[in-house]
């Protein structure tokens, strides 16, 4: 608590000294100040984290060369990325074309604004928190479609249909899976959300029937949501070159990583929040410990297992994802969302974990084995020619 | 922030209202003159939360209700027609309504 | 009045003129998600969050998107209609449009609405919405629950596409019916 | 069951993950400037010309035959005969290359010019590093940047080393013995012709 | 009703195809043609396909290949026997032991050489590793296409790097062996050789089980190759294709088997055979393959004879074959690579022609891919297997 109760009175003591009319124009760009700076620093680490991670994954060293461990790898990319020529298509509709990496960054930024980092550590305490983090999820379609559509390459336009189709698609699960939480906290503010498991660990909703499995149907659709393997149809190198961004060079090109990358970061703390008890300590005695280290902790861990998962999958065509949208995680976040329901009613305790424990596994299970039994795409088994006998 | 008067709000909603009738209109695409049907209805939201806003009891909720249908509403109007949109284009090969007149005699 | 307001309702009307009138369709409707935005804005300025985050959502991550996805899949990302410029056409209906409004603001200011004084802040909003939802709304709920899970099948079935099988024309497919194994 | 394929995958990488730090079997990699990986003795890259002693213009094993050049499938040798002759080191005066040139950009080091080369002057170099900052001159390898000698030979490739050196001992023995031979068998003329002489000598004064 | 010719129906001036020459939009539809290649990321190499698209449903799909064309033929026509051996090196590069085998074979063929005991085991030896390291290495390229980063394709390259190493130890070049010669090979295995070999050997199966373990049972890589570019086997015999694409569809054809060439009736393999002639089919094909050349290997390190390594009667200069003709083809790992050679006594071929077994399997990819995703087409094209530098010589 100490931590963000100093950094809260930091802040009205530097908004008190503000004249007056320039105090919530003042408050609002100090709360937001820590969100952008260190979110940009973090998203430079973490795409360091992530090639160091992937090279010892595919066993190779990853960038070693700038600085000591290749730590000064990401500042050697932004200089180069800087440096680059800012190439725009002929053809291209130029406004749209620049306006789409600006818009996608600032929806991702945006989203950030309503996690809470520590106790009121937040910097729109808003009672709809969670209505405002999946709009401005929604508005980065936007921007994607302009980027795909503005720069007038067949790739991109397709990239950018891909995405568009595959993050409504996606959408569904993951306010459907996110609805639990919220039908059991009963708020729509984050904050209530996180204040909802501030008693240790046993209250995280991952330890509970429809938390688990709601946490793992968030979990994948926020990997659709992001782009990100196996899911990252949109910019299938082997199939769309770099899909909607294609057409990008340099700096803005630069923007569209970074705003991938604050997505996944806002992503994963929204998942932490809801699912993984958000600032709290696992247990109260480490409580000492500041909220935020907390929160990151839970992040970064987050955010490699999506890159060990990048690290092992092939990804999936666009018409199949679609069918896992709809055949297996739309029933499933539907089921889960009849186990919070159950939950809810019997007010928790161990009946209740039972009951809705029971109907998440036999739905899994049960699901699971239709589909795979419906599907045609089982292991094989193969024959050997004949020995004798060789026939053309 | 907030206007102490309502007539801005529903100047704003008839204006708003007028252009995407404007809209429906004078275009010659379906597409584009859905999205004028759904700007008139967006107006017509506007006065709803306005009212809303404006009534004095506080437990009155009703405006928002309403807006809350109507967007539904809105968005599946949306939906099926572009839908048809699309099966239209697929069938005349033309999303001018002027070209759709097989029933014409 | 207030400065802020000002500025969005122009942008908001601005934006609104810009769709109904630009040439190029995809322009349009890009416009149209300012315009939608815009009114999103009015709403929270009103008060209503929820409302508000409710049409971004809605609007601009989900009709427009559709209605870009329309016209891509109608190849109508330009529009050459207007190329037919028919002064006539336009003027009337653009006289149509403004005599629309002429009526509404005649009928406004002459309007006792008028006089309404804003009450103090509407309190916790959220909870009295959802709760009149599900108990004086809730059979108008259901219905509308009904008629956009009908709503999205038709809509499916509507846009379903007639399945095709594509086959080449060339030597070998020719020679497959002799089929010399 | 869905899910049970990517687990399985999912402990693979990360049994590689933890295995790349601490198994050299699984991290393979040589940071290459700093390391490098001890050239295979059998390695080839760009031929070379070897020369025996220190000298390289007198040692150059070379005597400009042109079978390489004639042999050559992509024709990246160049090679001019001197007027001069020079003895060889069997001490017979034979020829020498006055260019000799093998541009390098051309050549694909298959090695066919060492297989047909009779006088086992040229041979494969596993020296890779060719990068110059000039297109055009830095590839094109001239008679003194070819010449090495038989000691650099002997310390890239030294069992073939070794194989060409017995081979050219056993051609100097051979030789010596030929030599030899001949120059018995001159001797032998000699001896007759002189005892012939001696006799014929011994007859004419006989008779006188 | 024809709609008006000013109509948003019609045309899309902005999507015109540009730079390739390809006419744009098909009239009035919604098909769209793309250009894949000659630079796309997952070509392999310098190909282009030119696809017409309805939504991402592929409704034609022409090949477009030659842009590496280096006039092979032709240049072996100009130079002597010997010359073009390491010309063939670079026709498949992945393989260059299997073409010089081919090769040699043929123009043993043509002038009768015969082959030492010996030579012929270090023939299979090399073969079998080439099939080894060209298999590893295809089935990841074919998972990197379906997008799994890397990580597949770089466990295989670790493998295929022993291999590369003894090929290195070996022949003295890692890629571009030009190793064999008429009538044996250039120079002989050492027993520490024969060793090293069998530890690369031993160590294989481990590999392809972790392999497996990572991704064979994937449910994404199942979805992503499983009913997709189905081949029939009647195609497929029509076409002449010949390789894992043929025997994936259950056609029994291994010209180990069938030809007898070599020694490979000493060895005990089994050729598997696939029963759907797709994707996955002809990934796993390969899978098991890899195992086979495994077994194959075993018994040609362990019963190799001693004896010379090249017929001392072959000559290497100024080898003139007499007035004939052959036809020499092996099993490559790509498929069925033969060499087809007129000699009119002369030190050069007065006709050489090179049956690739790239670009004949290349020829059934419109088949394949027909009705099929875009996506479905890359991975199609690498199931197939091709080198452009065989494709287009």
């Amino acid at each position: 608590m100490w931590f963000e109760e100093l950094l809260i009175t930091i802040k009205y003591y530097l908004v008190l000294q503000m004249p007056g009319s320039l105090q919530p124009v003042g408050s609002a760009f100090l709360s937001s100040l820590p969100i952008m700076t260190s979110f940009g620093g973090l998203f430079a680490l973490a795409t360091l984290l992530e090639r160091k991670m992937l090279g010892r994954i595919q066993n190779r060293y990853g960038p070693n060369r700038v600085g000591p461990g290749g730590l000064l790898q990401p500042v050697a990319d932004g200089i180069k990325m800087l440096t680059k020529e800012d190439i725009v298509p002929k053809n291209a509709d130029h406004l749209i074309h620049f306006l789409a990496p600006l818009g996608l960054l600032v929806s991702a930024m945006l989203g950030l604004s309503v996690i809470p980092f520590g106790h009121r550590l937040i910097a729109l305490d808003i009672e709809t928190g969670i209505l405002f983090f999946f709009a401005m999820g929604a508005a980065s379609e936007l921007a994607i479609f302009m980027a795909g559509w503005g720069s007038r390459n067949k790739y991109a336009l397709l990239g950018a249909l891909r995405a568009i189709a595959q993050m409504i698609s996606y959408e569904i699960p993951l306010i459907l899976s996110a609805l639990s939480v919220l039908m059991v906290v009963g708020s729509l503010s984050l904050s209530d959300v996180a204040q909802a498991q501030s008693g240790g660990i046993h209250t995280w909703h991952i330890f509970t029937p429809w938390g688990f499995l709601g946490c793992i149907l968030f979990l994948i659709s926020t990997l659709a949501e992001i782009n990100r393997s196996p899911f990252d149809i949109p910019e299938a190198e082997s199939e769309l070159i770099a899909g909607h961004m294609t057409e990008y060079s340099g700096f803005k090109y630069a923007l569209f990583f970074m705003a991938e990358g604050v997505a996944m970061f806002a992503m994963c703390a929204l998942t932490a929040t809801l699912f993984l008890g958000g600032y709290h300590a696992p247990l109260p005695i480490l409580s000492f410990i500041p909220g935020p280290v907390w929160l990151f902790g839970k992040l970064t861990s987050l955010v490699l297992l999506f890159i060990w998962i990048r690290g092992t999958m092939p990804r999936l065509r666009a018409d199949q994802l679609m069918e896992f949208a709809w055949k297996f995680m739309l029933p499933m976040s539907v089921v889960n969302l009849i186990a919070a329901g159950v939950w809810v009613a019997l007010d928790g305790g161990v009946a209740a974990w039972i009951l809705s424990g029971l109907l998440n596994c036999v739905a899994y299970f049960g699901w699971s084995r239709i589909l795979s039994q419906a599907s045609r795409f089982n292991p094989r088994t193969y024959r050997y020619a004949e020995e004798a006998g060789v026939s053309k | 922030m907030i206007m102490d008067s309502l007539t801005p709000y529903l100047l704003l909603s008839a204006g708003l209202f007028c252009t995407g009738l404007m809209g429906v209109l004078l275009r010659r695409n379906i597409i584009i003159m859905l999205a004028g049907v759904e700007l008139m209805l967006n107006a017509a939201n506007i006065n709803f939360v306005a009212f809303w806003r404006f009534h004095p009891s506080s437990e009155e909720v009703s405006g928002l209700a309403m807006v809350v249908f109507a967007i539904a509403i809105a968005a599946a109007e949306a939906a099926v027609g572009l839908a048809l949109a699309i099966s239209i284009y697929r069938h005349y090969r033309s999303t001018n309504p002027e070209n759709m007149g097989d029933l014409k005699g | 009045m207030s400065l802020f307001f000002t500025i969005t309702a122009l942008i908001t009307m601005a934006s609104a003129i810009a769709a109904m009138t630009l040439r190029n369709l995809v322009h349009c409707v890009l416009c149209l998600t300012v315009t939608f935005a815009g009114i999103a804005l009015v709403f929270l300025q009103l008060g209503a969050e929820f409302i508000g985050f409710s049409q971004i959502l809605v609007y601009i991550g989900a009709v427009s998107i559709l209605m870009l996805f329309a016209l891509l899949m109608t190849r109508g990302g330009t529009e050459l209609t207007l190329k037919r410029w028919d002064p006539v056409h336009w003027i009337t209906g653009t006289l149509i449009g403004i005599a629309g409004f002429g009526v509404m603001s005649f009928a406004i200011f002459n309007s006792s609405l008028r006089q309404s004084k804003i009450p103090e802040a509407k309190a916790d909003s959220l909870h009295a919405l959802g709760n009149s939802l599900l108990s004086q709304y809730v059979l108008p709920l259901e219905v509308m629950a009904l008629l956009l899970t009908v709503a999205l099948i038709g809509a499916a079935l509507i846009a379903l596409p007639e399945k095709k099988v594509f086959r080449r024309n060339a030597s070998f497919s020719k020679n497959q019916e002799s089929g010399n194994k | 069951m869905i899910g049970k394929g990517i687990l399985k995958g999912m402990v693979e990488t990360a049994r590689n993950l933890t295995g790349s730090f601490h198994d050299p079997d699984r991290l393979t990699t040589v940071e290459y400037p700093e390391q490098k990986i001890p050239a295979k003795e059998n390695a080839r890259n760009f031929p070379f010309l070897i020369y025996d002693g220190d000298d390289w213009e007198a040692g150059l094993r070379c005597v400009s035959c042109q079978i390489c050049e004639k042999e050559c499938p992509p024709q990246c040798i160049y090679i001019e005969k001197d007027k001069e002759k020079k003895p060889d080191f069997l001490g017979k005066m034979q020829m020498q290359p006055k260019i000799f040139d093998i541009d390098v950009s051309v050549c694909m080091g298959c090695q066919i010019c060492v297989e047909v080369c009779p006088f086992e002057s040229i041979r494969m170099d596993n020296d890779f590093e060719y990068a110059g900052s000039d297109r055009f001159e830095s590839l094109l390898l001239t008679k003194d940047q070819l010449a090495k000698s038989n000691k650099y030979y002997h310390s890239i490739h030294p069992t073939e080393a070794q194989e060409t050196d017995e081979i050219r001992v056993q051609k100097r023995e051979d030789h010596l013995a030929k030599e030899k031979a001949k120059a018995e068998k001159l001797a032998k003329a000699k001896e007759e012709a002189a005892t012939k002489a001696a006799l014929s000598k011994a007859e004419k004064a006989k008779e006188e | 009703m024809t709609p008006s010719p000013d109509h948003p129906g019609e045309a899309m001036p902005q999507f015109k195809m540009h730079a390739t020459g390809v006419e744009g939009v098909t009239e009035g539809t919604e098909r769209m043609e793309v250009s894949m290649g000659p630079h796309h990321p997952s070509t392999h190499g310098v190909f282009r396909m030119d696809v017409e698209l309805e939504g991402e449903t592929i409704t034609k799909l022409k090949p477009v290949f030659g842009y590496l064309h280096r006039n092979h033929e032709k240049i072996a026509e100009s130079t002597s026997y010997l010359g073009s051996m390491p010309y063939t090196d670079r026709l498949d590069y992945f393989n260059s032991m299997t073409n010089n085998w081919a090769y040699a074979l043929s123009v043993e063929k043509l002038a009768g050489i015969e082959v030492p005991e010996r030579a012929e085991y270090i023939r299979v030896i090399t073969a079998e590793l080439t099939r080894l390291q060209n298999h590893v290495s295809l089935i990841g390229f074919l998972v990197q296409d379906m997008g799994a980063l890397g990580t597949p394709l770089m466990y295989a390259f670790r493998e295929r790097e022993r291999i590369l190493d003894l090929f290195e130890s070996l022949s003295g070049a890692r890629m571009m062996c030009n190793f064999m010669r008429f009538g044996g090979c250039r120079c002989d295995v050492s027993a520490d050789w024969i060793k090293q070999a069998q530890s690369v050997v031993e160590a294989f199966p481990q590999f392809l089980d972790e392999f497996e373990a990572l991704i064979s049972e994937n449910e994404v890589l199942m979805a992503r190759s499983q009913h997709v570019g189905i081949l029939k086997p009647e195609l497929a015999i029509d076409a002449g294709v010949a390789g894992p694409v043929l025997r994936a569809t259950g056609v029994n054809y291994d010209l180990r088997k069938v030809d007898g060439y070599g020694i490979y009736d000493r060895f005990q393999f089994r050729v598997p055979l696939g029963d759907h002639g797709d994707v996955y089919d002809r990934y796993m094909i390969r899978v098991l393959e890899m195992r086979e050349s495994v077994k194959i290997l075993q018994q040609a390190l362990a019963e190799i004879p001693n004896g010379d390594y090249v017929n001392p009667k072959a000559k290497l200069r100024g080898f003139r074959p007499p007035p004939g003709e052959a036809y020499g083809r092996i099993e490559a790992p790509k498929g069925e690579l033969g060499f087809y050679l007129i000699s009119d006594g002369s030190p050069k071929p007065y006709r050489y022609r090179v049956r690739p077994p790239s670009l004949i399997n290349l020829t059934i990819l419109e088949d394949m891919c027909l009705g099929q995703t875009i996506a479905d087409a890359v991975i199609i094209l690498g199931s197939i297997d091709i080198v452009l530098g065989e494709v287009d010589r």
